[in-house]
């Protein structure tokens, strides 16, 4: 399949930041925007449904992801969002 | 046959309207029954939950609407939880077995299939109700198969009949596999 | 995957929120807009246009009309009025008149605001009337259940053309420029960073702002032209939306199925339909205008001497 | 009357839903030409019948709005048109103005309004039955309508065909008060042989050339038409007019005129009241109902009539005119009429203006979304019997 | 109850017709917004705002359409402005959806209809009384309103003001039902110091941010308000609602909401009700009017007390809510109730149903164009003493 | 002078009768319209374009809305039809659909058809209805006694801009032509035999064809602002106005008795609503579309079997 | 005083309404009477005849409508025409006696004035109805000079007040010099 | 007072048309059009009133007119028309 976004600028940093995404499963309604215009190929589609009756996103590599937001801001549903990664030590609810 | 009332339940996309209207047509036009067939959703158009209800009886139906659910076909968790409490002593609940999880009941005759993984066997989850359909027609009898088969026929669209048949054969034959109560 | 927080039903989200929640009624969330519909999307680059604009949430009112996109009001936690089909825009412009420090955003479908709306926008257009407008455009009356709209593009199917829409779609960007809009964009649901960018600029334009957004209606449009579901038309976006700020807003009709052109196309100075209000009174009456409490003329006319 | 064209006429079995079959009711009446503009729970019928254009000829316009619809079909009327317009609440608000105007220039038509549960947006999807006054009283000025209502799809059919009929009789808008229950309610809808299906044909001017007067009329108060291009270069406007349609700005045509546009229904309540009757002779309540709500209070009929008493039933197929010498014959001959209605008494205050205090009228109010409890229709029933 | 503006009050004697009389009452009242488009007989209403404003402050816009402006309107009020518009019959059909977003989300405005001979077009300079009804059922749905008629310039002002005091007190959109001989006729108004002057302020939420519901009620069932920017970020919809103003799609929210629309008007009637009674005690025969009607009345009451006749007199300052309680009071203790209207019967018909056949109720219609011949009147109150 | 024919009153003119009461309800003449009031001029083009395009006259319909204009629908005697204000077009897009023969005139008011019937406008000329609009623009209502349109200019007075109006107003050949009218053309009344031969062409033109007649109001607009009477526009049209065929619709704004650009702009060939409608259906249908007989596919699904 | 009718005719434009309204004025405001004034036109805004009806009284007045007119002044023929039966026995008929030719009458004392051309000669055809006024307060009597003066000044455009009183003095002047009835 | 229309192009021809110009007094609102525009300066406002109290015009030049047209499609009020001059010796009911 191929990749519908553009690699950001900065990928090749050194110090490339890095994101904790967090789902809102019962948010999803399974529309694969979020898995499709990733642009560091971070999220792929589960093969589990919710109650609704959608699969939803779950993380494939997360260290690949840089905290891009793209995710985020293209998910039509509020389900997904991506926090800048703790500092290590740092106790966190949810972490990816 | 005595009046006996259908509630099909599921979120909008789901066809639950074309299922009641394909047992209402089965009865009313291809089986000798009067039916009537009623649809309730909420004003958004579609992805909430919708339900549409089926009243079938050898008479003229005054009274269109369900006072006790003898079959309740649950497509969505939502729409079970909704109507699973209207089912009557000795109803018979149909589900799919991967979208709901049917509490433990006695008095209720409960009948799984994983219809929407099936369908998307078939290659189409939109057929997932006509799957249900089938199984349905085979797990309750209530309305002979070849009058369900030949609504089915007649209300899909011309290009898609093919597979709508095989939907309904597919869930028909998992309806005669499973015709042991599971609840 | 199992260290990822899934939360087991909808109230469960609070401790750990979506940093949007603050701007959603997330008490009212999952939304009712189908899987793979785009209204979410452009909602959320709005809500982050907002942020970005640094606005107070308590300067901004939403208003919408009804239809899929009408929602939005219904999901936005600011002050927010879900009023008639059609008739946001007057309602708007009775309350920024009535409330000049409000930021009034009217967010609509391309029905609600074209179709039975056509004459309220052109005239707030005309007026300049100091509102931005966001016009999902799904080419479809979604709510209604996937009626032909009057962006319907030529042969598209539609369940009032259920042989081919055949009449000539609105080209919405020109129809606003004609009319005298201060401010003029279209972009995609896919258009996730340009698009909340232009929110922002519409939102701080003087005077009437209108952003076109191109969005996916899965179920009914999609679904009905065989065009697979709104992540198909993503993805038509992705290959076909072609960037041209500034073109002639004349050129940049939209096929069925053809290329898109986006942009930004209109970005000009106009007074406001409250500058000049206030300018004419003052260039008519000069002083007597900021001297209240003086009758007018008429008023004394019929004083009982 | 003339007979249906067969090729309009869908003869068989089908099983439709009210908006469906409505549709055929208007296409077997002969409609050819619908202007409307979707809306919840109405679209359906618009739907089918672009659907149906290719097999009956005809013309479908979406129009940009609900008075864009109204009038077009005022304009397709003139122009020579069958014509329909379908919509809801809301709609129905915005046609207002040119429902009036098409009661003024007598124009007849079709309006089709499946009503949802208000006021305003209320519930787009769910049922009601409060836009019934303002079917009569909606529009300013005086005027006098026709509005049905059907029970079920067979009916949505009928009456369809019959509100044609009606409005080319009587010169005059006819509507037909279809609600969301009704509408979305599928059901086997039997549809006749053509040459059963009786079609009134527009009343149009024998006049020659220069001597046709729109608004002349004979006895019974009704003009003739003549459509656009027939020669007749007529004028017609909605001010005040004369019977040669010329604005007259006085109070003696004014006079005439409105007396005439209300008369020609009000005297002919009679031939236009479609009434249901069951069991009125002797009874000690009447069950007065329309539309859906008149298949809910069945089972209460029936319980009430297996506890002994003894409840007839009227059910008003005509709306408006509203039946009033048929109450006014009963009021005193029962001790109540009960009204159950899906709105917060509408009917009802008809009913009770006509049993002036001689019986007792007991509104059964629901304010929409859902039908009523069968039982609460018992319990007032009891209590009216009591 | 807080005084008037000082700046905004005209103290003095004007030589005034009803339409600027009705100008100068919203200006007192501290209508600081209309929204309007123009329509023979109401313009003049604008058009003085128009030039009041560089005294008053406030704006004025000139909408494209009626549709438009009593939206604008709902928009102002909203926003935090004290709104009204104003139109005469075409355009208040044109109102009617918008009418009904506003009793649905209970926006406290007024609408003004100087009401002209109608249906449609009709005698668009001529008094006509026929949107009596529609005023009450011309929007979809289940609702109630306000309705003032007022009979002189005196009037046009001062029931202008009292309808802002109304809509704020009920929550609901007040109407001010002039009629056009009323909206043009010249007469000396009599404005009083604003400290006389008593305006009922809006009534405002006190709730701290964030805890705000917009339709939470208390006891007298009418909620409090909150304005755009005012920090609370609340929601509202003409979709069926629940306290916090989100749609809430079933039968029983829909239940709780239309009721207490519907009984925060009907339940006050005798709050609301504004009714002047003449000699009411030991009459034979009330003449029951309203607006100029009981103007040209008046002769007619006078021949005929002359002639040995006991006629007492009711006029209705409030048409809706229609005051039933008192009507049923008096049923049976009268012969008679004459209702003189320039209609073909609309209040008639409210009488009648509350007389419950106890007294009778004799309609005298007029057309529109004109007034009644007072002669008429006269005629039926000897016809109906006998 | 003497051997004048005078008529001494106005039933005496059948004998000698004017060459246009043929067209006109003679008996319902003198009309209503002021004093140099413009109307009655472009009427009187109008009825000579019909002649000229030797159309019959039993093909030709009036609609009118409301408004001093909108009268004309009573006095021309052709099939006329006085309407609601705003609604012209619509009852002449009802009446073209059912009777395609006719050739449908609306003849009304700028208030008529771009302020209260803004919408209607805009969407028959995006569908390219087939249709005349004759819009008489005297920049102010007249009907209801001189209160501001939406053609007004800035500055001038009007009832209800008594301090000086300042809404921008519309540029109507823009706007038409914006929204995809086949035929623009502006004229003033003074240019009576190009208003004519406009007239005709566009009576001719297949689709939506709009002509801008600008008339003086005397009573209203003229005296209000103190510009004289109907005479002195007529002379204001001679000095001001500039023929330029083919300008730039965008350019041709009309300022507060400023020069006034006249002429035809647009003049190109769409297909109209009814061509395409047909087109989409055979393109869709094919035979079947000609085969009216047999029923659709929708039909005989439910048909019993 | 006891109740006088007065109607004023003419066609849209002449001013017709603002007579009415100048007399009615200097009645309830400046002459300490009551005064209602109705006016009457067709749907046409301009051009076509008009009028407008003036009821003075000492009294409050209920009935605001004429019943027999004490006063008639037609300032077109199509006016007089129209309202000239209404005029009551010894009334008194002002009319522009370049537009209007009254029928011959025993009962009713007539005064015409060429309203119209002594506008004009004042500069401004628009004033004709103020000529009339001050013409009818003249022979008349019914209010007093002073009062209709001040009610001219106070209805009119500041700019024109000057023009305006002029065309009153002209008018109350050739109404002394022809203080004797015509009719 | 300037002329206000363009004198036609075949004025200087050898064989000019001649009208009859019939003005329909009653109809006449005064508007002077038909005087104001007239390219061969025939018409004039006469100082008399017609019914409704406006000058109505009159002929001042009949030997000038052309038969051109143009103050009868003028007239807002359809108050004046010309129809070509008779030939000699035809006789009609009213001739300029
Ligand atoms: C007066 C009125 N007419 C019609 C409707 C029905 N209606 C609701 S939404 C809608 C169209 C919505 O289309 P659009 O604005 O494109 O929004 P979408 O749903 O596609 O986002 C219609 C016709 C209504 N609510 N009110
Ligand atoms: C619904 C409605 N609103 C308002 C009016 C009042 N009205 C009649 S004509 C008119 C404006 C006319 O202006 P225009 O169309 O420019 O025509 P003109 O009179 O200037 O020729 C208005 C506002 C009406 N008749 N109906
Ligand atoms: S974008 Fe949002 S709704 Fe779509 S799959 Fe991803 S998380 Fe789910
Ligand atoms: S119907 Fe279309 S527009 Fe509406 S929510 Fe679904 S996908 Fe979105
Ligand atoms: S008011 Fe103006 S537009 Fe109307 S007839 Fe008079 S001059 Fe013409
Ligand atoms: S153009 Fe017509 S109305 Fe004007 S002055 Fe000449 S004849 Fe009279």
């Amino acid at each position: 399949m191929p990749r519908y976004w553009r690699e950001p600028l900065d990928v090749h940093d050194i110090k490339v930041p890095r994101g904790d995404i967090h789902i809102i499963i019962e948010r999803c309604k399974g529309c694969e925007f979020c898995a499709e215009f990733c642009p560091r190929d971070v999220l792929a589609m589960s093969s589990e449904f919710n109650a609704k009756g959608y699969h939803y996103p779950e993380v494939k590599q997360a260290d690949r992801c840089v905290d891009c937001d793209l995710c985020e801001i293209i998910c039509p549903d509020f389900a997904i969002f991506v926090l800048p990664e703790k500092k290590d030590g740092e106790v966190r609810n949810a972490a990816s | 046959m005595p009046r006996k009332e259908i509630r099909i339940t599921g979120y909008g996309g789901q066809g639950v309207i074309l299922t009641g209207y394909i047992f209402g047509k089965a009865a009313a036009i291809f089986g000798g029954l009067h039916s009537t067939m009623t649809q309730s959703f909420g004003p958004e158009a579609r992805g909430s939950a919708c339900a549409s209800a089926l009243v079938v009886d050898d008479n003229v139906i005054a009274y269109p609407y369900m006072r006790d659910t003898d079959i309740l076909i649950a497509l969505s968790r939502e729409g079970y939880e909704k109507y699973a409490d209207e089912l009557s002593e000795n109803g018979i609940l149909v589900y799919d077995a991967d979208l709901v999880t049917p509490h433990q009941s006695d008095t209720v005759q409960a009948y799984g299939i994983q219809a929407a993984r099936l369908a998307e066997e078939l290659g189409n989850r939109i057929v997932q109700n006509i799957v249900v359909v089938g199984f349905t027609t085979a797990v309750t009898g209530i309305i002979d198969r070849e009058a369900v088969a030949k609504a089915v026929e007649s209300s899909v669209p011309g290009s898609t009949i093919e597979l709508n048949l095989k939907a309904f054969a597919t869930g028909y034959e998992e309806g005669q596999k499973l015709l042991a109560p599971v609840g | 995957m199992s260290d990822l927080k899934m939360d087991p039903c909808y109230e469960d989200v609070a401790e750990d929120r979506h940093p949007m929640d603050h701007l959603l009624r997330a008490d009212r969330l999952p939304h009712i807009w189908c899987a793979t519909c785009g209204i979410g999307t452009v909602v959320k680059c709005f809500a982050e246009a907002i942020d970005k604009a640094g606005i107070d949430y308590d300067d901004v009112a939403i208003v919408s009309g009804i239809g899929c996109t009408g929602r939005v009001a219904g999901y936005v936690k600011l002050d927010s009025y879900h009023t008639t089909h059609g008739r946001a825009i007057p309602f708007a412009t009775g309350m920024k008149l009535a409330n000049p420090r409000m930021k009034v955003v009217v967010f609509s479908g391309d029905g609600d605001l074209f179709a039975i709306g056509g004459n309220h926008i052109i005239h707030a257009a005309r007026r300049n009337m100091d509102i931005t407008v966001i016009c999902v455009n799904n080419f479809i009356y979604g709510m209604t259940g996937g009626q032909a709209a009057p962006t319907t593009p030529n042969t598209a199917n539609t369940s009032t053309t259920p042989h081919g829409a055949f009449e000539q779609p609105f080209n919405l960007p020109h129809l606003m420029e004609a009319c005298g809009a201060a401010y003029v964009a279209r972009w995609t649901a896919l258009h996730v960073r340009r698009l909340t960018e232009s929110f922002q600029e519409a939102l701080l334009k003087p005077g009437f702002s209108f952003v076109e957004a191109i969005a996916p209606c899965s179920t009914l449009y999609a679904r009905r032209n065989k065009l697979g579901s709104g992540y198909d038309l993503m993805r038509f976006y992705h290959d076909n939306a072609e960037i041209k700020h500034g073109s002639d807003p004349r050129e940049i009709d939209i096929g069925y199925q053809n290329k898109i052109t986006v942009g930004k196309f209109v970005d000009r100075d106009r007074p406001t339909w409250q500058m000049k209000s206030m300018e004419q009174l003052d260039s008519t009456l000069g002083e007597k205008y900021y001297l209240h409490d003086e009758a007018c003329e008429m008023c004394k006319e019929d004083i009982n001497a | 009357m003339q007979q249906a064209e067969p090729k309009r006429v869908l003869t068989g079995s089908h099983y439709l839903d009210g908006d469906h079959a409505c549709t055929e009711g208007a296409i077997a009446a002969g409609c050819n030409f619908i202007a409307g503009y979707p809306i919840t729970p109405s679209t359906e019928v618009v739907e089918r019948y672009a659907r149906r254009i290719p097999s009956i000829g005809g013309t479908f316009i979406q129009m940009e709005d609900e008075i864009a619809s109204i009038t077009a079909v005022l304009g397709g009327v003139w122009g020579g048109a069958k014509s329909m317009t379908v919509t809801s609440g809301p709609g129905f608000s915005l046609m207002m103005e040119n429902i009036g105007l098409a009661a003024m220039t007598e124009t007849p038509c079709v309006i089709v309004n499946v009503q949802r549960a208000g006021p305003s947006t209320g519930l787009p999807t769910m049922v009601g039955q409060a836009d019934i006054m303002q079917a009569r009283w909606g529009s300013h000025g005086d005027y006098e309508v026709i509005a049905l209502a059907p029970q079920s799809p067979q009916e949505a059919f009928s009456l369809t065909i019959e509100a044609f009929n009606l409005s080319e009789k009587y010169r005059t808008p006819v509507m037909v008060m279809l609600d969301e229950c009704i509408g979305h309610m599928t059901e086997r809808v039997v549809i006749p042989e053509a040459s059963e299906i009786k079609i009134l044909p527009r009343r149009m001017t024998d006049k020659p050339k220069g001597e046709y007067l729109p608004y002349e009329v004979g006895e019974d108060g009704i003009p003739s038409m003549a459509h656009a291009g027939d020669g007749h270069r007529y004028h017609i406007t909605g001010l005040t007019h004369d019977e040669r349609g010329y604005p007259a700005m006085d109070s003696k045509t004014q006079d005439t005129l409105v007396r005439r546009l209300c008369d020609k229904i009000r005297n002919n309540a009679k031939d236009i009241c479609m009434l249901e009757e069951e069991e009125i002779e002797g009874a000690d309540v009447i069950l007065l109902s329309y539309g859906i709500t008149s298949r809910v209070s069945r089972a209460a009929i029936e319980a009430a009539r297996a506890k002994g008493i003894k409840v007839g039933s009227m059910r008003l197929l005509t709306v408006w005119p509203f039946p009033e010498y048929r109450i006014k014959e009963l009021a005193g001959k029962v001790k109540a009429f009960v009204v159950p209605e899906i709105n917060y008494g509408q009917v009802s205050l008809e009913v009770e203006r006509c049993c002036a205090g001689k019986s007792e009228t007991i509104l059964i109010p629901h304010m929409g979304g859902t039908v009523h409890n069968p039982e609460d229709i018992l319990k007032a029933i009891e209590e009216a019997a009591k």
